[in-house]
């Protein structure tokens, strides 16, 4: 089964897991975004995130086929949270299953790595101090985010 | 006439003051038109520095708007 | 928190994510290795797994250790299972956490390559038609398994 | 004379009848020696086919054996 979604709610790893878990597969690879207690050398205290919902779950579903078509895996999970999130608690999910255990590490990858270029979701920092600012914001201070 | 709706998010829609605003536009105004008229002064950025979608699908600058369509300003993403 | 664990009951997902969940941690990568239905186009119905428990776990206790000092790893959770597994049952799982995805992707799959290519684990095929046999046995047939 | 242990996994197991075999060996005897000695023709395969241990860790075929020792013969391993 596959699963594309952009959720406010918390990641049940086991949905995904349950979603991928087939016969036919030999390899399951799952990656979790988790929230870090510091950012480019700075402490956070969580992030805020948020999507352009009905743009961002197209280009996961445009994704997930890429994956299908390029890593001949069997089922794709990609999820998404958004809002207000602690630390440690799961930003994304993506989770893959493939005969072959090559397969299905390189796919997941290219989902993370692919959901974190194109999907239109943002993060806002907060930090310790607490302050707050969106990732890649020009006037956030080039000291402070890339 | 035309009347369209633009989404701002993250950074854009905190300098923008709101997530939404309404625009009437001149007939074969383009998105990149539209930018440079109405948000580029306090964006304080070129148009290149965002990626634009109408009706959640992916737009260049140069797209034509029409009636009714929902344009969105997509600063860099950082999902993940 | 770090497991490294032969077992003969079901593994439990779960567990290992909990265990390798961190604050400090932004990426979390997990491989499971589950029974597949085929082995070199042939139906199978399930494996059989021993170990060498002893060595097996004292060589997953080296792989950990080297998946932290290579990659720069926060936690590491290696746990073989053992025994009659059936179809789609799960007989491995590696799960590590590190601040950035691609080290946690990178040591995840280092460490169930090296689990694979080490460690002192066996398996027996239990083909669809009843008969057996041990992986890489030279007797079994070139045609039948490599 | 010194008594040891060995252990045999997955097809050696099998080729040897038994998971276990106790075996007295002359002083200076190497695992190379035993298993030429004593397991070669059963397990139809060059001691070059298979990894060693004693007392749970790695050993090589040069390894001399002492009294109590636990060898085991290890197939390729397929774990996974």
């Amino acid at each position: 089964m596959d699963i594309v979604r952009i959720q406010d709610v918390p990641i049940d790893v086991n949905e995904g897991i349950a979603a991928i878990i087939d016969e036919r597969a030999g390899g399951e690879a799952i990656f979790l975004g988790t929230v870090r207690n510091v950012f480019e050398g700075r402490a956070s205290r969580g992030l805020f995130y948020e999507a352009y919902r009905d743009l961002a779950e197209k280009e996961m579903k445009r994704i997930e086929e890429e994956l299908k078509r390029e890593f001949d895996v069997l089922h794709v999970v990609m999820v998404h949270r958004i809002g207000e999130l602690a630390l440690g608690e799961i930003a994304v999910m993506v989770a893959v299953s493939a005969a072959h255990r090559h397969q299905a590490i390189r796919a997941c990858e290219a989902g993370i790595d692919r959901i974190k270029s194109r999907v239109p979701i943002w993060k806002k920092e907060r930090w310790a101090d607490g302050k707050t600012a969106w990732h890649d914001d020009p006037e956030a201070g080039a000291g402070q985010m890339r | 006439m035309a009347e369209i709706t633009v989404l701002f998010f993250s950074y854009a829609a905190d300098r923008m003051n709101g997530r939404q605003h309404r625009y009437t536009i001149e007939p074969g105004t383009t998105i990149g038109d539209l930018y440079r008229q109405e948000m580029e002064e306090r964006l304080q950025q070129p148009v290149a520095a965002f990626m634009f979608s109408v009706n959640a699908e992916w737009a260049a600058p140069s797209q034509i708007l029409h009636d009714g369509d929902e344009v969105a300003v997509i600063p860099p993403v950082s999902g993940g």
